[in-house]
């Protein structure tokens, strides 16, 4: 690369050393200026955990919001400019387990956003309770146990609500993911990108070894329109988790779809004036 | 002259299309009108009721003592007709005769029905006996046809034309009612399209929202204008998700609000926070109903004021206003939006049901009096990654640039405790700087905040005190009070917090003794006045069976207790 | 039937005349004393709306809760005492909207519990606005524009969830929805079984006569355990939507799988005494 | 004779492990100690701190001069040395010489890397550091040994011996520390596990919580004893299913409880009146930390009083308490859930994070002096369906039973207004009943709410008032300050809410100045106060950056204000 990566940031990271969100982050900063964005074109929301922190470790216009609402901020930033590139960098506890209301229906909103889920399979932040990800039978401080719950199967979910875009990576290919990061920003509507991240200091189970041995992916040949079938590889699992784009749908994103906004200039761009509004007084008469 | 009619049935029945259109005659006949809404929590059957007070002056409130009954059912007459003057009189239709039986008050019986049937559709029966009352207070029937118009059109227009006229050939004697003066058309409306209406004076540009019970209206005027407008209204998956959706939108340079009521503005809790500490500006509208939990869902209660002095863990500034009226909730929600950009702050409006569903006549708005002022700052002049938006500044307000629309600048926010970047901290320092920043607000808000409104004696004797919605019934009972010879005053409260306290404190001088009124069980008003000044009241009227305290109950309870 | 229903309540109904949660409420209390469950065995629970009104018109043990929060109370009552049929009955608002996060987490949690959802693919109580299950381009006086949001699949949901119980029914087919009710009770596990509703007066599209023409019946020889197969189904809409138990899957319940738990009286009836948890202390000392 | 000293490194150095064998070799020394915890909201790097006091005599809290400091690194040098006394000691590894360089303050340098480096496990230095400290203060080796053995099996245990051994064999001359007497053995515990045992004692079987810290302490503790225990300990997929499944649980039967921090109670505002309104008992754990939003994670404040007294909308009655050491955590807890029950209430405990990482020698609790009250209804001497869930009853509370386990009854809770039976009602008179009835409650509590804990001067000429974890500094700086001829006494408020008043009436007779010390920027306990009783303070001692007021800063502070 010629130009210095703009999104690069000075910041001191309060993650473990070895922690998969080292990687993520230079991957997303690499994806962002192989697009060449400019930082101030890009907001990245979270919520709150260890990978929530990110917007802190990148130039970019950041909204580090609450735990499990990373998307509903997200959703009112791009519909006030749809000119930003929207992305969230939250963590599986916080976008499937706090926050999986605002999952299932900002999938079916389909707002042009990329949600980047950096799946632990485990509560970092709160130091190492079970995630909706984490697998049964695993071991934690509350879970004494073993985990019983039925593992969530974000990609399975996705597909059920026709998500647009449904994809997974793992941070340690970071060849893959930074091509998946960039195909899922530049894809309008939702993009789910479940992102395989070790924590090296919780889940000792789901390695950087593990995730390196347990994933395969997907065959240049593999058809991600398929729903049927994508939802058939969205099971594989326990002998070998498929990684790439798994189903895709175009359709209108959120604000393509309201047909009033066509060719208005966009909500933060407008000029207020009191005057605009004196017509709906009208009916009141 | 002053007239009480109450129009009673079942849900379902048309209490409510036969209330709006003759609520829009009278209007249009230059009657000054208050009506308000007693419905139950269902879609079908049960027993609710409008009550229209019509005047050729002004009128602030709802009031007891009924002039007339419009009974759909027996019910309506068995309820309410004790309420009926001596010469009270109830209009129903012939079918009732039989299950009316014996009355206390004069019946007429109409041929409603039969009139609807006769114009080929008995679901006209509503404007058949709209086309009566037309006749019997000798109303412009032309006002009514133009009325109709507004409300169908086509074949439904022209068989409701029909009907009316059925109606109005009825056989029946004119009433003596005074007529109004001409005056300057007003408009009727309530409290929460007041509300709609200043936000979209002030340009609100984004609502995100979730059905709830009194609130929805304010959404349902937006959402019906969201087209011609070009805003977004969204109705969200939940509450938590509409102020969520609203402090982005915020962040990124529109304004934006959410409004709801009761367990929706329980599950924003945590989000008030969020905007604290984010300092983003934001308007959220609580319309009360009566709790806790579901509680009473279509009834009213002022009852979320302690809870909403301090919603939210830990410690944020905020402006809490009450809307006191139609007229003030469009100016109100106006200048909230200015006051939440010009100190990144929380406003939150506070109505009730009974202002939610009271329509009122009042003087068309001056939007000329709307000024929408952004403090927003361009961002010129900032070397490239200067900018800072928690930046430490003299007058404690830190410049706020759009995100996307600098080049060179970004906007970082967050939930952590930050430094001047938006970058988490843990620094004691910073944090205490913090603190003060955003708490020292506070007093930037005394400033802004304006004093209750003050009625009646100069020097009272006895000091009602009271704030929102009981505004009309204060102003008018004191009125009535002091006609009667009893030196009484009454404060009715707007803005609740930062507390204005001058007035109260002028007036309580002169009060041998000061009463809070309020439509709840702890005296809400009362325990933050008592907070913030060490003073207590010397009596209560409160009231919280979800019903609003009407003239006599107040005149009356007054006197019980001065 | 020779027993006079033991269910049935006094209690003066809000719903409207025509209403369909009149006829799904004769059918559970028909379904419950062809089980011959007694009045205090089931306890009833729901969240706020139309639907959620249920438990005041079933004489049974009741507990009506808050909007959207129908099963969290559910899971903690059967908790409490496995012995009691702990069903709940709720709107598609309620479950699937603000209740959404519930409804995805309890179906992994497994807990033995019964969901109907009154699904009349609207918000009845307040008066109109879309539901989840709302089809794209129904107008109302929020979606004045028509819906734009992608309708959300209960059952393509549930079976993405591996949900152990999914099926459907239509209450104006009594006896398959009374058949399916009890199957459904039966079952140990979580089950959900949406059931249309028509609102006759907030929903002009989905009316009774459109469900009658719009559903069919499985066929016998449907195979509910085969997941793909049941996704696959879960797609069907527009040509006729399948009624019937469209996916199957024995696992244990949640209790089932405390294994200490095993054996024990259940915890409503423990004699409690402060000594029992005096071992509790000596890792203090 | 008074010990205190720090260890501090960055997050996983393991000053934890050290600080945890340390504490339970002075307990089992005979010791009196109280450490706690100042840690960042990151699991490696920062810097975080423990601080140990230990004493021949019994301490109730932190503070700020230290004689020792263990330093894991350079920073914790920096940092702290300007705590140490004059002849304070730092101890440090060996590898460190270079890195701190000059030090204001005599450096012990310990081979303590290298010891274990020797034994074969680098992860062993800080029980090399044990071993060594063990010998500088001349405490029991056999008793480090037997400590080991309570956190270490097997072969981790064996290295673990051999470690303390290398560090018990540096070299290094004795300190001569005072020497505690023999005495009965202490426990050594926080107060959020003094809340979990008093749970347990008082038969929790259900507890539902998401984990928050720092509240998650509290389930950790019942997760891990819930095998044997046989009880249900359940992560919720967030907090509002935690506290919805914990009032499912106590409507069919059982005692369950709920616990949180921060924005978690905020979202459990809602369901707070789901309890009032249905009247199910509900004990609720709060352990503070700073807010608003996100806030300070890890650190502590006492700011969510004002929310809390009237979190949710509408009215319900509630009792709120508060922490104020390990020792009441237990019993407070124990009774919280009888009053729960007794009422039919909510009962909130608020704790905060100084006190729940916080570790106090304390005498064993007493599980004799626990009762279990539970004021169920058998059901007897109904008639098939006659039970009414909310019985209007002579004493205002209605008879309980447990759904399912009476034949022939049935038991319906609902969250709007309902009738006796729990069938919702629209009727104005019912609900006035049903508010009144709830209502009555807190007067009921009041008769139950303990006055707060007074300490000093019989006629204090000031008065401290605080609540809560400043009790054990309010408990020492008195002391002090009585010591030095001050005339000073503290009232430390337990019971908040009903507010208890007479102590405070009584003391303040004497005060010429009253000052409440407070970790928030409100005051939040003096608006209370303000609010019950229309009485202000003169000063306020206000600490809101996140650390725990400690005895030299309230001494001083003290002496500024008077
Ligand atoms: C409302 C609320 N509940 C709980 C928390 C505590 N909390 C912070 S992060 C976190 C879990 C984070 O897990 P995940 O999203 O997987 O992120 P990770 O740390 O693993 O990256 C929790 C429970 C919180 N901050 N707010
Ligand atoms: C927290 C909260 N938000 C909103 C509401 C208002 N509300 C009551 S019922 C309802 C929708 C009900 O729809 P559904 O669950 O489909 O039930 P239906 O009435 O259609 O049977 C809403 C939004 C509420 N009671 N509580
Ligand atoms: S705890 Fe785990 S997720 Fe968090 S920073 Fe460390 S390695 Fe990463
Ligand atoms: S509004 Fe609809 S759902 Fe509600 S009772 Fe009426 S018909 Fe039924
Ligand atoms: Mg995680
Ligand atoms: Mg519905």
């Amino acid at each position: 690369m010629d130009r210095q990566n703009p999104f690069h940031c000075q910041e001191e990271k309060a993650w473990c050393p070895g922690c998969g969100n080292h990687g993520l982050l230079e991957g997303i900063k690499e994806a962002l200026d192989q697009l060449e964005k400019d930082p101030h074109e890009v907001v990245v929301c979270s919520g709150i955990g260890q990978a929530a922190k990110l917007p802190h470790y990148i130039n970019a216009n950041g909204f580090n919001g609450l735990h499990g609402r990373s998307i509903p901020p997200a959703l009112g930033i791009k519909v006030a400019n749809p000119d930003l590139t929207v992305i969230i960098h939250s963590g599986d506890g916080d976008s499937y387990g706090e926050g999986g209301n605002h999952l299932i229906h900002n999938i079916r909103r389909n707002p042009d956003i990329t949600h980047f889920v950096h799946d632990n399979q485990i509560y970092g932040l709160t130091k190492g309770q079970a995630s909706p990800t984490t697998r049964q039978g695993h071991v934690t401080g509350i879970q004494t146990e073993g985990v019983q719950l039925e593992p969530f199967n974000p990609i399975a979910l996705a597909i059920s609500l026709d998500c647009s875009f449904v994809a997974r990576t793992f941070m340690g290919d970071k060849e893959h993911m930074v091509k998946i990061m960039k195909e899922a920003i530049q894809h309008k509507g939702y993009a789910l990108v479940d992102i395989f991240q070790p924590c090296v200091v919780f889940n000792k189970i789901n390695t950087f070894k593990w995730y390196k041995e347990n994933t395969y992916k997907l065959d240049d040949d593999y058809d991600p329109t398929d729903k049927i079938a994508a939802f058939q590889k969205s099971q594989e699992y326990d002998d070998g988790i498929p990684i790439g784009v798994i189903y895709k749908k175009e359709k209108p994103s959120f604000l393509e779809g309201i047909e009033y906004l066509k060719d208005q200039p966009s909500l933060v761009k407008r000029d207020l004036n009191p005057d605009n509004a004196k017509s709906f007084m009208e009916g009141f008469f | 002259m002053d007239y009480n009619l109450l129009i009673g049935g079942s849900a379902g029945q048309g209490i409510d299309t036969l209330g709006t259109l003759l609520e829009k005659v009278l209007q249009r006949c230059s009657y000054s009108i208050f009506s308000n809404k007693d419905y139950m929590s269902r879609i079908r059957g049960g027993h609710n009721f409008i009550q229209i007070r019509f005047s050729t002056k002004p009128v602030y409130c709802h009031k007891s003592t009924l002039d007339f009954l419009v009974a759909f059912d027996e019910i309506t007459v068995k309820e309410h007709q004790d309420r009926l003057t001596e010469d009270g009189i109830i209009f129903a239709d012939e079918d009732l005769r039989e299950r009316i039986g014996e009355a206390h008050r004069k019946v007429i019986y109409l041929p409603v029905k039969k009139g609807a049937k006769e114009v080929g559709n008995p679901k006209v029966f509503t404007t058949v006996f709209l086309g009566a009352l037309i006749r019997i207070y000798d109303l412009d029937l032309k006002i009514g046809k133009k009325v109709l118009g507004k409300y169908f059109k086509d074949e439904i227009l022209e068989v409701n034309h029909k009907a009316i006229l059925q109606g109005y050939e009825i056989n029946m004697d004119h009433f003596s009612i005074a007529k109004p003066e001409e005056q300057e058309q007003k408009i009727l409306i309530n409290a929460n399209q007041g509300i709609a209406l200043g936000a979209m004076a002030a340009g609100v540009s984004f609502y995100s929202a979730y059905p709830m019970t009194p609130s929805t209206s304010i959404m349902n005027f937006l959402a019906s204008n969201q087209r011609e407008a070009k805003i977004v209204v969204e109705q969200a998956e939940d509450e938590i998700a509409a102020i969520n959706m609203a402090i982005g939108a915020s962040y990124a340079g529109i304004r934006s609000m959410t409004g709801t009521s009761g367990g929706g503005f329980s599950l924003m809790t945590e989000a008030l926070g969020l905007a604290g500490i984010t300092e983003t500006p934001l308007v959220v509208a609580n319309v009360q109903r009566p709790g806790p939990a579901t509680g009473f869902p279509t009834r009213t209660e002022q009852s979320d004021l302690s809870f909403i002095l301090t919603a939210s863990h830990g410690e944020i500034p905020r402006m809490i206003t009450v809307i006191r009226n139609a007229e003030e909730a469009f100016y109100k929600t106006a200048k909230a939006f200015n006051l939440a950009e010009k100190y990144q702050v929380l406003v939150i409006i506070l109505n009730d049901q009974y202002l939610a569903d009271a329509n009122q006549t009042i003087n068309p708005y001056n939007f000329d009096k709307v000024a929408i002022e952004r403090n927003l700052d361009n961002g010129e002049g900032y070397d490239v990654g200067e900018y800072k938006r928690y930046q430490f500044t003299e007058d404690g307000i830190s410049p706020r640039i759009v995100p996307g629309m600098v080049k060179g600048q970004t906007v970082l926010s967050d939930s952590d405790e930050h430094d001047e970047n938006g970058n988490i901290t843990e620094s004691a320092e910073v944090r205490v700087k913090m603190v003060e920043k955003r708490m020292s607000k506070l007093s930037m808000l005394e400033k802004e905040v304006e004093e209750p409104w003050y009625m009646g004696s100069e020097e009272p004797e006895t000091l009602l005190v009271g704030w929102g919605s009981t505004y009309g019934v204060l102003k008018e009972a004191v009125e009535t009070l002091n006609h009667e010879g009893v030196s009484v005053g009454a404060l009715s409260f707007g803005d609740l917090y930062p507390l204005p306290r001058k007035a109260f404190n002028e007036k309580r001088k002169y009060a041998k003794k000061t009463i809070n009124v309020e439509q709840n069980y702890t005296g809400q008003l009362a325990k933050l006045i008592r907070q913030e000044t060490g003073i207590s009241f010397d009596e209560s009227i409160l009231k919280f069976d979800g019903r609003q305290i009407d003239l006599e109950e107040v005149i009356a309870r007054v006197k019980e207790v001065i």
